[in-house]
């Protein structure tokens, strides 16, 4: 079983370093005031990344049963389920208005 | 995995329905993992709240978030950052064994999980101060937004969920604290250290997520 | 997994037989009632569920009978308004939360999940002693509501209605929130028990059907319940903070709610059904002496059923003013969740075929099972198509349906896996005359109950309502007689269950003649299950095979190593030749 | 068939509502087929292969891959074309003429309101002209409630906060139920109204008539009107006028009395505080009665109200 993975100093400190840097530049990309929808991508896609290294070197998922990767994924998929089903309804409503 | 051997060591934690350590270690982790889902999907109906409402209300969380401390909510990631850190450290120590690295690994993620508290506590009362209460308390008039309560119901609702999460987080670190210096955790046994780690690496990335969305957009 | 072991062809397997008579079981190897408040026995823990859920079924049923007693006149009968709206509140939520989600998991599946497969109890047993303790927990919260207030919001507890109205709905809304952990933690402890507490040889496809379905089950449960348990918390938040992400007066949506409602809502429809499904299968084929038809099939269209369930909750929302593509994107969905129903309908028939049928009451059940569920399931379909459901959403034809599906379909078949698994938990027969009468009397009590519905329900009665129109009387008559019945049914069978614990025939430790892991050891089974560590060689399900391939354990029972991952074991032996 | 038609589905009246039986139908009377065809099938094997003795070995038989292909193929066409078929008629109910006559709908605790575009204002009576599509913009002063005529076979939630809309068009003059389908309180199963369809140059004379809200009728004294208006309005679903205890304090030798609130101060109740209880029903609340009357604020004008409160001094 490989859930005895044993992390070494560098990839635990290199990692801590990594989302350190991360957090800085997305603060710094924030002050850059990026016209809209950009702004929000950008602080998504390194907050993905950050999340990313704490699941996989932090928990251990690399070294972990795919399994639990797995069951991690489904955890998102089903959000994504609740957010894109819903989102169906609450976007595409149309709007009445009485005529008088 | 262990084999058949009869001579297979008994950890006085092991249970007895359980074939050996490794097999109560395994369904252990399992077990937590499956949890974690459940508390990504809790969380999840929150999320799904906040991207409606922002969809709706675009240029809301604008203007609202400009009340919200990008600095402090900054100085808060890295304090969460370095505790994940500090806990992967003490699981580290336990798996090599060195008794006395546990207890300060814990000892350090306790400390840092009681800053980010801290911190948290003067960025609410601040607010407080300003009237900015959640729901129907919400006397605040600097926003030029109808819903602009509703945006601070889920700021409160989201960070104070996520903080009930720290607060049990730290209750579980004291009590590893406890055991860890009664000299329960070594090589052959961590279960309860590893599994915490877990949970509060889970806290970390929840919050990772808070940040970019409340801190983030004006 | 790294089965590495010296040479997995020499693992020795002796046969044992169950004892008849075992004067050692988990009833009485610890006596005493602190015994069984801190029992991790998964098999107590089963009972005490049992014995909750019993409690709670009656109080629930007597709620419906008061019910259905003050329609009997259009006006009032002997009840006030208030009163029985909250009635059929807690009618709703008691049944739902208290009785259905816990019945078949909790109570049987607690009990037969470790035994069928194999294992010593489930992964994490004091786990499941607290999500116990949490289920009373809730119960007790929920009592405090009723006592404090009462609610009368219905049970689905609709924004901006039970944000506003007067009563206790925040310790009601608190009391299910607490609940639905216990429900979570059933799940958690489940799912992993499934995978890593088989037995050796347990692969997969030798899991039985019952164990697949609660696998399904659960993962409906640990992915919908925490949805529930934060948008109950945001009903309770609502009222104590006005925080307005529901009502409206304070710049919420009520339709939001209505989509976190049932994002759990719908779902737990089938955390209320597929464990019935489980225990359709393990009957038939029992009683028919008869491999599983299509056991992929059914074993697949549970996980299929789990996960389509999440993708339909919008039909319950037709008619709220959500968008018309929401609409119409629900109902497209919800049509595909009716085929893995139907094909796990179409597979039990056709086990039956060529079987050797012997109509013993948990079979009768059963059957009571298949003409209503799918009436409940036909009705379904009705209900999932757009145009209709503008008509019959929220009338009396959505009572009888759902009726149909839950009492019909889910207590049917509850009660067929109460009958078939008694004699193991108890250790006595019960009266089997007065079983298949009680069984004749419920499928009688509950169509007299129901039919009438829905037909009132396409004349337009709408539900939830004190008084009526006198055009639906007869119907609403009929009715209330049915119900009756049906209440004297469960009666009956309380009573003679409870009658054969004193006074029942001892039973044989497979009285069935069941090929399944559960019955090869002793009625009343030992405190940890098994004497040995039981090696799997046959399915659950593999009746032309000779009984005692399904005797099989290890020969010394030392620590031994449960092959968790279910990797191939071949068992070749010296005294008793077994297998391939 | 028509026979069975009167004893499951209510008259069809509306331009709409036969497509809806006719789905109806199709669905049931093929259900009925699978019904009848699966529990014949299972009575036949039950009959068939019954157990004739302890001892009789079965044919092992674990799947046939034709088969669940079928089962589950057949079926799938089936429920498709059910789909598709809802859906058709969903759309035709959806997409509003663009010559239908517009009303507007007030849904609260406990009754409908009907406005008009000339101002004419009804309580539980929808007055609507025949063969002409009508246009119901829907809104809720309180919890959501549901719109539903089973004789057009519609139905639609009434929401507050947002606007929903229905259409249908009725052929022949005539009346039909309104009933409020989504659970909404004490008084649910009394929230009643009628449609009334009349000829359309009935409707005409009807709604001039009625043009600009209610004023006093010639023939009625004040406090008759006002016991006309009260009962109209749905007053008497929470204001019993025999002393009885419903969800509001009774009228019942109210005028004149002295009237402990909840914020522990008391008031007589005069004309000022009936006035203000109507306009500002939470501005002061008897104590031991819930706070959840609506304001009537823009829906009953000043002659209306006096009306109204020269009918609560009568009842002593």
């Amino acid at each position: 079983m490989s859930g005895h993975h044993i992390s070494t100093d560098k990839t635990l400190l290199g990692v801590a370093g990594a989302l350190l840097i991360l957090t800085i530049a997305t603060v710094g990309v924030h002050y850059l005031h990026l016209p809209n929808p950009w702004s929000i991508i950008v602080a998504m896609i390194v907050a993905i990344m950050k999340g990313s290294l704490v699941a996989v070197f932090f928990m251990n998922l690399y070294w972990d049963t795919k399994f639990n990767s797995m069951l991690l994924l489904a955890a998102f998929l089903f959000f994504g389920l609740l957010v894109g089903l819903t989102l169906l309804d609450t976007l595409f409503r149309p709007e009445v208005i009485p005529s008088f | 995995m262990a084999n058949h051997s009869t001579t297979s060591s008994h950890s006085r934690f092991q249970q007895h329905h359980f074939v050996d350590a490794e097999q109560q270690f395994d369904a252990a982790k399992m077990g937590m993992w499956v949890f974690l889902v459940t508390e990504i999907l809790m969380f999840g109906g929150l999320f799904a709240a906040y991207i409606v409402y922002r969809l709706w209300y675009p240029e809301l969380f604008v203007l609202a978030s400009e009340e919200l401390n990008t600095l402090w909510g900054g100085v808060n990631t890295l304090v969460l950052i370095g505790s994940s850190l500090t806990v992967a450290m003490a699981i580290k120590s336990a798996q090599l064994n060195q008794k006395r690295n546990i207890a300060i690994n814990l000892g350090i993620t306790l400390a840092l999980a009681a800053i980010f508290m801290v911190i948290k506590y003067f960025e609410y009362t601040h607010k407080f101060h300003l009237g900015i209460f959640p729901g129907e308390f919400y006397t605040f008039e600097g926003i030029d937004h109808p819903k602009a309560n509703v945006f601070f119901s889920l700021y409160y609702l989201m960070t104070g969920l996520h903080g009930i999460h720290v607060t049990i987080g730290m209750g579980l670190m004291i009590w590893l604290l406890v055991r860890s210096t009664k000299g329960h955790f070594g090589e052959e046994y961590y279960t309860p250290i590893e599994m915490t780690g877990l949970y509060w690496h889970l806290v970390d990335i929840i919050w990772i997520f808070l940040f970019p969305l409340f801190y983030l957009i004006d | 997994m790294a089965t590495a072991e010296a040479n997995p062809k020499k693992i020795q397997v002796q046969r044992y037989e169950p004892e008849s008579d075992p004067d050692k079981h988990y009833l009485n190897e610890e006596t005493g009632l602190w015994t069984w408040l801190t029992t991790v026995d998964h098999k107590k823990i089963g009972l005490m569920y049992l014995a909750s859920i019993t409690f709670f079924f009656f109080v629930g049923g007597i709620m419906a009978l008061l019910v259905r007693t003050e329609l009997w006149t259009p006006a009032k009968t002997f009840i006030e308004a208030n009163t029985y709206n909250q009635l059929f509140t807690l009618h709703g939520a008691i049944m739902i939360f208290l009785f259905l989600v816990p019945s078949v998991p909790a109570a049987l599946g607690n009990f037969f999940l470790p035994l069928q497969l194999g294992a010593k109890d489930v992964a994490f047993p004091r786990l499941n002693l607290l999500s116990y303790y949490i289920y009373v927990a809730g119960a007790v919260i929920s009592i405090v509501s009723i006592v404090s207030g009462g609610i009368d919001t219905g049970w689905t507890f609709y924004t901006p209605y039970s944000s506003t109205t007067g009563g206790a709905v925040t310790i009601m809304t608190f009391g299910v929130f607490v609940i639905g952990f216990s429900s979570i933690l059933t799940g958690v402890n489940f799912i992993t028990t499934i995978h890593k507490m088989r037995a050796p040889g347990l692969t997969w496809d030798k899991l039985s059907l019952f164990s697949w379905s609660l696998y399904a089950t659960s993962i409906i449960q640990i992915l919908a319940t925490p949805v529930l348990a934060i948008t109950l918390a945001l009903v309770g938040m609502e009222r104590i903070l006005g925080i307005g992400i529901f009502d409206p007066a304070m710049g919420g949506d009520p339709v939001l709610y209505q989509h976190f409602f049932w994002f759990y809502s719908h779902p737990a429809v089938y955390i209320m059904i597929v464990p019935g499904f489980g225990i359709v299968s393990e009957v038939i084929t029992t009683f028919s002496k008869k491999h599983i038809f299509g056991y992929w099939a059914i074993a697949l269209s549970s996980l299929a059923i789990a996960f389509i369930g999440f993708l339909v909750w919008g039909h319950h929302m037709f008619v709220s003013g959500q968008a018309s593509l929401a609409t119409m994107v629900f109902s497209f969905l919800t049509f595909l969740v009716g085929i893995p129903t139907g094909i796990k309908m179409f597979n039990w028939t056709a086990t039956l075929y060529k079987g050797s049928i012997k109509l013993a009451s948990p079979l009768l059940y059963i059957f009571g099972f298949f003409f209503l569920f799918l009436v409940g399931g036909l009705t379904g379909i009705v209900l999932g198509s757009i145009a209709l459901d503008v008509h019959l959403h929220d009338t009396y034809y959505v009572v009888a349906h759902f009726h149909f599906v839950m009492v019909g379909g889910m207590v049917m078949a509850f009660l067929a896996g109460l009958h078939y698994w008694w004699p193991k938990m108890i250790g006595r027969m019960y009266n089997e005359t007065m079983a298949k009468i009680a069984c004749g009397i419920i499928f009688i009590g509950f169509n007299v109950t129901f039919l009438p519905q829905f037909v009132m329900g396409s004349q337009g009665m709408p539900r939830r309502y004190f008084n009526y129109i006198e055009q639906f009387q007869s119907f609403h008559q009929i009715s209330t007689i049915g119900s009756y019945i049906l209440g004297f049914g469960f009666v009956m069978i309380f009573y003679y269950l409870v009658k054969s614990i004193f006074t029942g025939e001892k039973a044989s430790p497979n009285p069935w003649g069941s090929r399944a892991l559960e019955w090869q050891v002793n009625s009343r089974p030992p405190l940890h299950n098994f004497h040995h560590t039981p090696v799997i060689v046959n399915g659950p399900y593999d009746y032309h095979k000779p009984m005692d391939e399904f005797q099989l354990g290890l020969a010394e029972n030392h620590n031994a190593h449960s092959d968790v991952n279910g990797a191939e074991v071949s068992v070749s032996n010296e005294e008793e030749t077994s297998a391939e | 068939m028509d026979a069975l038609n009167d004893l499951l589905l209510p008259p069809a009246k509306s331009t709409l509502a036969h497509q809806t039986d006719t789905l109806f139908w199709f669905v049931h009377l093929s259900s009925l087929a699978l019904t009848i065809g699966l529990i014949a099938v299972i009575v036949y094997f039950v009959y068939k292969y019954r157990r004739k003795s302890e001892d009789e070995v079965t044919p092992l038989i674990t799947h046939n891959n034709t088969l669940e292909v079928t089962w589950s193929v057949i079926p799938l066409i089936l429920v498709l074309v059910v789909f598709g078929w809802g859906y058709k008629v969903f759309m035709d109910q959806q997409v509003v003429p663009d010559d239908a006559y517009e009303i507007k709908v007030t849904g609260q605790k406990w009754m409908w309101q009907f406005t008009y575009e000339n101002g004419a204002r009804t309580n539980g009576e929808l007055h609507v002209p025949a063969d002409r599509p009508i246009k119901l913009i829907m809104s809720s002063n309180d919890v959501i409630h549901s719109f539903y005529v089973p004789d057009y076979r519609l139905k639609q939630d009434v929401v507050p906060g947002q606007y929903t809309e229905l259409w249908f068009n009725a052929k022949e003059p005539g009346e039909s139920i309104i009933y409020c389908t989504e659970y909404c309180g004490t008084a649910h199963s009394d929230m009643l109204g009628t449609v009334v369809v009349h000829e359309q140059t009935d409707f005409k004379t009807w709604l001039a008539e009625n043009a600009g809200g209610g004023s006093k009728p010639e023939d009625l004294a004040p406090a008759e009107w006002g016991e006309q208006l009260a009962q109209e309005y749905a007053c008497a679903t929470c204001h019993s006028t025999d002393g009885s205890q419903m969800t509001g304090p009774t009228w019942q030798g109210k005028f004149g009395s002295e009237e402990p609130l909840a914020d522990g101060s008391s008031v007589t109740v005069d004309e000022n505080y009936l006035r203000e209880s109507i306009l500002e029903p939470n501005a002061k609340v008897v104590q031991g009665f819930p706070a959840v009357m609506n304001t009537y604020q823009g829906q009953l004008n000043e002659e209306q109200i006096n009306a109204i409160i020269e009918y609560i001094k009568t009842l002593k």
